[in-house]
C-alpha cells in the first residue's frame, strides 16, 4: 500500500460483530505485522439499537490522534449506518456496502463497491454470523492493508478450533469475492 | 384519553434494544394510568440511571430521571412536598436493589406513597451485562464469567420485611396481570412494590445462551405460577406471580399531616 | 368482558425492531416478519383481537383496531 | 437598655440556630437531614419548627438520600435545605453536581469540623474550602458563602436562598465549628428588612412549548414546579433546553458554557464581603467564617497602636471574589490570608493578586481556633521579626 | 518483523485492559467495584482472570462499599484496587479520605468521562482533575497519575502500586475515556522489567510494642497485617502512633503535617513526566492524558515546520510537580495547557511558574478529544494570528 | 485467657455514660470470645462511627474503626481476602440499619461469615438523641420532639428476608443469654445478625421519661419473653427473645474458595 | 453449671461510674453505692456468686471472686 | 463591675446542667442588659462521661475571640472537673468550688471559695436537679456580672411554670450564700 496511514471505519448494526473485525483487524496489524493500529468504537446508549461504529487506523508511524474524522475506507452494512456515516467517507475514498442491506441513494464522492456478500454467504457457509469476517476478508481483497497470514493467525488465537473453519471460510470467500476488484489498485 | 397520549411519541423508537422487556413495562405502566385515568399534571416519574431508568422519557408525566440508585429517595422529597402527585418510580434490579437497596427498605419502611417498580431483567444492562443482586447463583454474566456465586434477594420477602404494604410480582409475559397489578399499585395508598420480570436478551439472554427475547418470554411463562397454585408445591423451583401483601397501615404523608395539626395545636 | 370484531392491525413501521415477539407469541400465528425485519398482519382472518401482541409488543408498534363487539377471553395466564 | 435595643427582637442563639431561623425567615419550606456533629442543631430546631408551620422536616436514611429528598421537593416549587460536615458533605457530592446540571435551587449548610475523615468531630477547621469548590466529579462552577458571625450567618443564609432561587443553582454555607456551636447575640430582622428572592415561574401558558433549560434574556430561567400544566424532563445527563438528553456536541458545549457563566458573571452582584481599615492598610488581612473574628481581634488590636493593617473579610468564597480582591489588595505590602487549613483560599487568592510573591498563609491546623496572637506571631515572622 | 519484535509479547488491548494487566503485574491481590461506564472493562478483565490465579474479585453493592472493602482488604496485607468513574468516584470520596487518614495503601481508577452528574457516560473528559485532589472533606494531600497511551498506562499502574506501597496512601490514577476504550499496541513488559515495591512489613517482634503510625527515619511506616501478631487500632479520628483516637492539638497537628509531608517530600521522586522538544521551545504545550497525545501530534507537525515548540507531559498530576514545571518553562513565551475542561490544571501550572501572565488555557470541553487542529487554533489566537 | 485479657485495658475507665449498656455488650462479648477461646490474633472488630462503634478500641482484637455505616463493607474485604480470621462487626442501629441498612441486606445476601451484631438502644447516642429507624412510633427525640411518626423495621425479619443464615435477638439484661448468642452467631458459619437491645439512658432514657439505666433494663426483662413463648400470643406486643434462623447454607468464602478451583481447572 | 463460694467482690473503683444497675438488679441486695457514687459489697455474706452483677456492669467494674464449688442456678432468664 | 470583659467557665459533669446556668447567664446578660456575650461548652465523646466545659463571656464590647485561655472566673463541680480544669484559673482570679463535690488539693494563685451549696440545696429545696441555678445565684452574689433581676427573667423565659418556683428558690438560695463574700468587692 502507498501511503503510510490507513483510516477504515466499519459501521453497521450492533449484532453484526463489526468490532470484532476491526479488533482482529487490528490485532494482524500490531501483533502479526509489527504495524502500529488504534482500534476505537461507540458506546453505550449510542451503540444500543442503532447504528455502531467501529475505527481501526492502521499506520507504519506512532498513531497520536486515534479518532478518524475522514475514513480511507468506509464500510456501511446498514441502512441506518449509511444513513448516519454516509458522510465519513474521504472524497475519494473507498466505499464499501453490502446489497442485503444498503440500498445506495446518494451520490458519493467515493469508489463504491457494492458486494453481495451477506447473500453469499448464507448460501455457501449458511451461517450469517460469520458474515464480519466475510467482510473482513473481502476488505482486504479489495485493500489489502495487512496479510492474510496475519489475519489468519488472528483468527486462529481468537476462535476456539469448533469455530474456526467456519470463520477461516468466511474470510476465503471474502477475500475470493474482493480480489475480484483488486485490480483497481488503491 | 388514549394509551398514546401518555407517552411523547417524538422520541420512539426508543433506545432499548430489540425485544427488550423494559418496552413492554412500558406499554404496561400506560394503560395502567390510562385506565385509572389519571391527569397527566398529577402524574410524576422517577427515575434512576440504567436502561430501565431510561423509562422516564418516554412517559409524558413530570419526569426526573436522576443518579443511579437514588430515585426512591428523590421520589420521596417529591412525595413528601407535594403529597397529591402519584409519583410512579420504576428502577432496575441494579438501581433499586444493589445500590439503591437501602433507599428501597427506607421508603419501604416509611410506608410512603409511593409505586415502586423493579424491573427486573437479573443483569445491569446499561453498563453491559454485569450480574446484579438479582441474578442469582449459577448465572453467566460479564463479571461472572464462571457462574455467578452471589445469592440473589427475594425482591418480595424483602420488600415485605422492610415495611411496605402492598408487594406483588409479574412478568412481561403476562401483560394483562402486569397492568393490573401496576393499577392496583398505583391506587395502594402506601408504599407499593411490584417486582416484574422482564427480559434483556442483549445480556442476561445471549450470556445464558436462552435465545431472543420470544424465548426468554416463554421461560417466564413456564417457570411462574400464580399465587398459591399447586404446581409450586410439586414444583418449588417455580416462582408466584400475584399479590403477596396488600395490607393498610398508616401512611406516611397522612401522618405527618397529623404531626402538623398537633404541632400546630401547641 | 367482551371481545371485538378486527378493523385492522396498525403496525408502525418505524418503531417496529423486529424482535419477533408478536410473532412468536399470538396465539393465532396471525403476525410474520417481513423481508425488512418488520411486523405485518399476514393472516389478519386468523386474529381473535386478544391484543396480546399490542399489549406485549416492547416497542408500542402494534394497535389492534376492532369494531363491534365479540365474545372475549383473557390472553392468556 | 436604649428604647432601640427594646423594641428589637433580641436573641442569644447557637450559630446554628441562626442559620435555622434564617432559613425559615428566607421561607424554607422542606428540610431534609441525616444528623452529624456539630450541624445537628440545625435539624433539631427545625424538626421543631418546621411541623409548627405547616412545613416539611425529614430524617433520612443517610446524607445522599437527604440531598436527593431536598431536590425532589424543590422541584415541586419548594424552597428547602440540608445540612451537614465533612463527611455528610462528601456523601453529597454526587447528588450536588445532579442539582448542578439540572439547575435546581437548593441551600446546603457544611458547618466545618476537622478532618479529613471521621478527624475530630467536635472542633474547629476550614479544610473543606475547596471540597465545596471542586467536590463533585465533572467541571462546574459553586457558590459558596460564608460567615464569621450570628448577624452574618443569618444574613448569608437568607442570601444563600436568594442566590439559589436567582440562578436556579445549589448553594454552600460554608461555616465553622466555632460560628456553629458558639452562642452570642442575634438581632432578628423584621420581616421585610431583608429582601426576598421568590421563585421565578413560567408565565408560559397551558399548551404553549415551555422551555425549562432555556435562559430569557436576563439569564435567568422561570420554573415550572412538578405538578402544575407544564410536563417536562429533568436529568443529570447533558440535555437540550426540553431537559431531554443529548450528546451533540454543540449543545454539550452550550450546556457547560451557561452553567459555568451563569455563576461567573453573576460573580460580580455575588461578592459579599466586609472591609476593616482597607484605606491606607500596608498589610492586609483577607479571612473568612471564625477565622476572621480572630484576625480583626488583632487588626483592631494593631490600629490602635498606629499600625497600618485592615482586614478584607470575605463572605463569598466562591466563585472568587478576584476583581475584588485584587482591588483591595493593589498597595499591600503583606497579604496574609488568615486559615484554619494547610492553604486553600490562599491559593485563589495568589491567583488573583498582582503579586502573588506578597501573599503570605497564617494558619492554624490543631483544630483549635487560631487566635490573634498566632496571626500577630506569623506576622512578625514574615515581617522578619522572629517569633 | 524483526527477531527483536517477535520475541516480545505484544498485545492489542484496550487502555482498561493495559490497566488491569498492569495491576496483576503488580501483584494485585485483592479488587473490589461496582460496574460504571468507561471503567467496567477493568472489572470484567479482572473477573476473569483474578480467581484463575488464585486471587480475589468481588463486585459490591456500590462504589462506596467497593472502596471501603478495598481498604479492608490492604489491612490483611494484600494490594488492593478498584476502579470507577466521576459518578463513582464521587461516592467514594468520605472512604478515600478514611484512607489517607489511617494511611492505607490502596489504588484508585477513575477513568473519566464527561461530567458533571452523570453527563456523558461514553464520552471524554478531563474534568475530575481537581476532584482527585480536593473531592474529600478535610485538608490532605493525594497522589494523582495520569498517562496517555497503553505502555504508560501499564507503567502508571505499576507506579501507582508502588508509591501506594511505599507511602502508605492511597494513589489515584487518573485515565480518561478515550485511554480507557481504545485498542493500540501494549509490549508486555517482562517480569522484572519494572520494579515492584512490596509492602514493608514491621520487623518489631511478637510482644515488643508495634507503633503502627510511627513513621521510620526514611519517613516510611512498617506495616503489620491484620491476623498477624500484632494488634493495632486503625480510626479515621486523628490518632496517636498506637492507631488510638486523639483530640490533642500536638497530635492533631503532627498527624496532619505528616500526611501533608509525606507526600510532598516525595514530590520530587514522585514527578513521572514526559519532555518533548523542551530544549529550546519558545512555547511549551503542558498536557497529560489523551489530549496530550493531541498536542504531541501538532508539535511533531510544528517541530517538522522548525517552529520551537514543545509538550511537557505530565503524568504524575499531584502532587503538582511545581519545580519541573518552573525549570522547564523558564525560558518560554507562551505556555499553553491542554485539557479538555474548563480549566483546573491551568491554575496550579499558574501557580507553579515565574510568569503566570504567560499561561493559557488551550482546552475543549464538549465531550470529545481535542486535536492538534484545535490546540493549533487555539495557539494563533493566543499570538495574535486569528484563527 | 481471662476475661479481661481481651480487652485494653488503659482505656478504662470507657468513654460510655454511666449506665450505658453498650458496656454491657462489651462484657458479653468478651466472655463469649474468652469462652470459645479465640486466639487474640484470629480476631478483628469492625465498625463504623457512633458510641457503639467506640467498642472497637476497647478489645485487644485487631481493630478497625471505620465511617458511619460502612462497617460491613470494610468487613467483607477484611474476611474475602482473610478468611481465617474470625471478624466481629458490631454496630449501632443508626450505623447498622440506616446509613448502613445497603451493605446489611447485602452482606446478609452474599451469606459471607461474618458476626453482625446490632447494638439497638433506638437512638443515634453519638450525635445526641436524634430518632432512628428503630426508634419506634411515638418515642421521643431530639429531632422527633411531637412524637416519632418513623416506622422501625425489624430487625430480625429484614435480616431474614436479606439471607442472613443466623438470626438472633437478646438485651443487656439477658446477659447470659447475650454471651450465648454471641458465641453461637461466631461458631455459625455464614453471615449472623444478633440484635441486641441496649439502653443509653442519656438520651433515650431521659427523653422518653424511662428512668436511669436499672429501670430501663427492667424494660427489657418484662417486654421480652423466649422466642416461642405462650405469653407472646397473649400480649402480642411482646418482643421475642432467642434464635430465629439457623440454617446452612454455602458460605460465600468458601463459594469463593470453589470458584478459585474452577477458574484454574481451565 | 455449678455455683462457687464468694472469696470478694472485687470492684475497680476507678472504671465504677456508679450507675446502679448492680446494685438495683443483684438478686440479693448485695450492693450499694457509696458516698463518691461507687459500687461496695455491702452485704456480702448475701451473695450467692450468680455473677449477675459482673456480667452486667457496663464498666466491667466487678469481679465476683470465687473458691470452691456450690449449686448454681441461671442468673435469670 | 471594674473591667469591661468577663471570662467566666463553668466545669463539672455532663448531668449537673452547668450549660444550662451558662447560657441563662448569657441571656441576662444579651437580651436583658444590652451586653454583649457568647457561651461555649465541650461536645461529644469528650462531653461524655468525663468532665465538661461550659465558658461564658460577658463585655461592653464586641467580643471577637470567643474562646477563654485564662478564666476570671472559675467554678469547678466535680472533682475530676477540678483536676482537668484547674489550671484555667487566671492569677489572681476568683476560683469557686462546692465542698461536696471537691477537695482541693492543689495551691491555686487565686481566691478560692469553698461553698457548701450543695448540701444546702438538698436540705432547703429537696430537689438536686436546681443546684446549677443555685450555683448561678452564688456566682452573682459573689460577683455580679448581671443583674438578678435579669437573671429571673430569663429563668422566666426559659422554665415552664411549673419548675419555676424552685428555680427562682434556689437562685436566691444562692445568691445569698454567695452574698456573704460580695464584700470581698472583686
Ligand atoms: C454511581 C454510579 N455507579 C455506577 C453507574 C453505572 N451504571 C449505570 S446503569 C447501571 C446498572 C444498570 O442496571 P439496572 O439498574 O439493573 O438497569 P438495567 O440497565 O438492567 O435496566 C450502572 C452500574 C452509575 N451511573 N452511577
Ligand atoms: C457520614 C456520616 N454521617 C453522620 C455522622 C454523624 N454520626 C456519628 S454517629 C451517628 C449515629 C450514631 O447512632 P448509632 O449508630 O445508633 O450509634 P449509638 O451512638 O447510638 O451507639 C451519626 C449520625 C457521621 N459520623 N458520618
Ligand atoms: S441492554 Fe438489555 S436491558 Fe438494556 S436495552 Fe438492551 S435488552 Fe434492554
Ligand atoms: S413485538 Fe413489536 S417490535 Fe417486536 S416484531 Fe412485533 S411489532 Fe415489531
Ligand atoms: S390480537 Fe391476538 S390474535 Fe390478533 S394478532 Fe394480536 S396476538 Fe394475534
Ligand atoms: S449517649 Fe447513650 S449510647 Fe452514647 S455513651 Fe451515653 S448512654 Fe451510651
Ligand atoms: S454496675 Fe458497674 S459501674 Fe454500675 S454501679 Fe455497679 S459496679 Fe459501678
Ligand atoms: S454475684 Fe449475684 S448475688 Fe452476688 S453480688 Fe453479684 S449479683 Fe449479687
Ligand atoms: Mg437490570
Ligand atoms: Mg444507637
Amino acid at each position: 500500500m502507498e501511503n503510510s496511514t490507513h483510516q477504515i471505519v466499519f459501521t453497521g448494526s450492533g449484532g453484526q460483530g463489526l468490532i470484532t473485525a476491526a479488533i482482529i483487524l487490528g490485532e494482524a496489524a500490531v501483533i502479526h505485522e509489527g504495524l502500529e493500529a488504534v482500534q476505537s468504537q461507540s458506546y453505550g446508549a449510542a451503540a444500543r439499537g442503532g447504528a455502531t461504529r467501529a475505527d481501526v487506523i492502521i499506520s507504519t508511524e506512532k498513531i497520536n490522534i486515534p479518532k478518524i474524522n475522514q475514513a480511507g475506507v468506509l464500510l456501511c452494512l446498514t441502512q441506518e449506518a449509511y444513513t448516519r456515516f454516509g458522510m465519513l467517507i474521504r472524497p475519494g475514498g473507498l466505499f464499501i456496502t453490502d446489497t442485503r442491506f444498503v440500498k445506495a441513494v446518494q451520490k458519493l464522492d467515493a469508489i463504491h463497491i457494492e458486494l453481495d456478500l451477506y447473500n453469499k454467504v448464507v448460501e455457501e457457509i449458511g451461517k450469517p454470523v460469520v458474515f464480519n469476517i466475510a467482510i473482513l476478508g473481502a476488505l482486504l481483497g479489495i485493500y489489502p492493508v495487512v496479510k492474510k497470514d496475519s489475519v489468519v493467525k488472528a483468527l486462529e488465537h481468537r476462535f476456539p478450533p469448533a469455530l474456526r473453519a467456519d470463520n477461516l471460510k468466511a474470510l476465503e470467500l471474502g477475500l475470493t469475492t474482493g480480489n475480484l476488484y483488486h485490480s483497481w489498485r488503491f | 384519553m388514549s394509551v398514546h397520549d401518555y407517552i411523547r411519541e417524538r422520541f420512539f423508537p426508543h433506545m432499548w434494544c430489540a425485544g427488550c422487556g423494559h418496552g413492554t413495562v412500558l406499554n404496561g405502566l400506560i394503560r395502567a394510568v390510562a385506565e385509572l385515568g389519571i391527569r397527566k399534571r398529577n402524574l410524576v416519574m422517577v427515575t434512576g440511571i440504567g436502561c430501565s431508568a431510561r423509562i422516564s422519557g418516554y412517559v409524558d408525566f413530570h419526569s426526573l430521571h436522576t443518579i443511579h440508585g437514588r430515585a426512591l429517595a428523590f421520589a420521596t422529597g417529591v412525595k413528601l412536598s407535594k403529597p397529591e402527585l402519584h409519583v410512579i418510580v420504576p428502577m432496575g434490579d441494579g438501581d433499586g436493589l444493589s445500590i439503591g437497596g437501602n433507599h428501597f427498605i427506607h421508603a419501604a419502611r416509611r410506608n410512603i406513597n409511593l409505586t415502586a417498580l423493579i424491573m427486573n431483567n437479573r443483569t445491569y444492562g446499561m453498563t453491559g451485562g454485569q450480574f446484579s443482586p438479582m441474578s442469582g447463583l449459577g448465572i453467566k454474566a460479564s463479571t461472572a464469567p464462571y457462574e455467578n456465586i452471589d445469592n440473589s434477594f427475594d425482591c418480595v420477602e424483602l420488600a415485605k420485611a422492610a415495611g411496605a404494604t402492598f408487594v406483588a410480582r409479574t412478568t412481561t409475559f403476562h401483560v394483562n396481570q402486569l397492568s393490573e397489578l401496576i393499577k392496583a399499585a398505583i391506587q395502594h395508598k402506601g408504599f407499593a412494590v411490584v417486582e416484574i420480570f422482564t427480559q434483556c436478551p442483549t445480556y442476561f439472554g445471549r450470556k445464558n445462551r436462552l435465545g431472543g427475547a420470544p424465548e426468554m418470554l416463554k421461560i417466564f411463562k413456564e417457570r411462574t405460577v400464580p399465587v398459591g397454585s399447586t404446581k409450586k408445591a410439586e414444583d418449588p423451583s417455580l416462582i408466584e406471580r400475584g399479590i403477596f401483601v396488600e395490607i393498610e397501615r398508616p401512611e406516611y404523608c397522612d401522618t405527618y399531616q397529623k404531626l402538623i395539626e398537633r404541632a400546630q395545636e401547641g | 368482558m367482551t371481545k371485538k370484531k378486527l378493523k385492522q392491525h396498525v403496525i408502525n413501521r418505524n418503531w417496529c425492531k423486529g424482535c419477533g415477539i408478536c410473532v412468536s407469541l399470538c396465539p393465532k400465528k396471525v403476525l410474520e416478519l417481513d423481508e425488512f425485519d418488520k411486523a405485518v398482519a399476514a393472516h389478519p382472518e386468523r386474529c381473535i383481537t386478544c391484543k396480546l401482541c399490542e399489549k406485549i409488543c416492547p416497542d408500542l408498534a402494534i394497535t389492534v383496531e376492532t369494531e363491534g363487539a365479540i365474545e372475549e377471553a383473557p390472553a392468556h395466564e | 437598655m436604649s428604647e432601640q435595643v427594646r423594641e428589637q427582637d433580641i436573641r442569644f442563639v447557637q450559630g446554628n440556630e441562626a442559620c435555622a431561623l434564617a432559613a425559615m425567615y428566607a421561607g424554607l419550606d422542606f428540610y431534609a437531614g441525616y444528623p452529624i456533629t456539630p450541624s445537628t442543631e440545625i435539624a433539631e430546631i427545625l424538626a421543631e419548627r418546621l411541623p409548627a408551620m405547616g412545613k416539611k422536616f425529614i430524617q433520612m436514611e443517610d446524607e445522599i438520600a437527604s440531598m436527593c429528598a431536598i431536590i425532589g421537593a424543590s422541584l415541586t416549587g419548594h424552597k428547602v435545605m440540608t445540612a451537614t460536615s465533612g463527611p455528610g458533605f462528601s456523601l453529597m457530592q454526587e447528588a450536588l453536581g445532579y442539582a448542578i446540571m439540572a439547575e435546581i435551587p437548593c441551600v446546603i449548610v457544611n458547618v466545618q469540623r476537622g478532618g479529613p475523615s471521621t478527624g475530630n468531630p467536635t472542633h474547629v477547621s476550614q479544610g473543606d474550602v475547596n471540597q465545596a469548590r471542586w467536590g463533585t466529579h465533572g467541571d462546574h462552577a459553586i457558590v459558596a458563602l460564608s460567615a464569621s458571625n450570628h448577624q452574618d450567618v443569618f444574613r448569608m443564609t437568607v442570601e444563600a436562598f436568594n442566590i439559589a432561587e436567582t440562578y436556579r443553582t445549589p448553594v454552600i454555607l460554608l461555616f465553622d465549628e466555632v460560628v456553629g456551636h458558639l452562642r452570642e447575640k442575634l438581632v432578628m430582622p423584621k420581616p421585610g428588612e431583608i429582601p426576598l428572592v421568590e421563585r421565578l415561574h413560567t408565565s408560559v401558558r397551558e399548551g404553549v412549548n415551555y422551555h425549562p433549560y432555556l435562559p430569557r434574556e436576563d439569564g435567568r430561567l422561570p420554573m415550572s414546579d412538578f405538578g402544575d400544566v407544564h410536563r417536562y424532563n429533568v436529568t443529570g445527563l447533558f440535555h437540550d433546553m426540553w431537559g431531554f438528553p443529548t450528546d451533540k456536541p454543540e449543545l454539550v458545549e452550550e450546556l457547560m458554557r451557561h452553567l459555568i457563566r451563569k455563576i461567573d458573571y453573576a460573580a460580580v452582584s455575588l461578592t459579599y464581603h466586609k472591609a476593616f481599615y482597607l484605606d491606607d492598610a500596608r498589610t492586609i488581612l483577607i479571612s473568612y467564617g471564625s477565622s476572621a473574628r480572630s484576625a480583626l481581634a488583632l487588626v483592631e488590636r494593631m490600629r490602635q497602636r498606629g499600625q497600618r493593617i485592615g482586614l478584607l473579610e470575605l463572605q463569598t468564597i466562591w466563585p472568587f471574589p478576584n476583581q475584588l480582591v485584587r482591588q483591595y489588595t493593589e498597595h499591600a505590602e503583606v497579604i496574609g490570608v488568615v486559615e484554619m487549613n494547610m492553604g486553600q483560599l490562599v491559593q485563589a487568592v495568589r491567583l488573583a493578586v498582582k503579586k502573588p510573591q506578597r501573599v503570605y498563609l497564617i494558619n492554624r491546623i490543631d483544630n483549635r481556633l487560631i487566635t490573634d496572637k498566632d496571626i500577630r506571631q506569623t506576622l512578625r515572622a514574615i515581617q522578619g521579626k522572629g517569633v
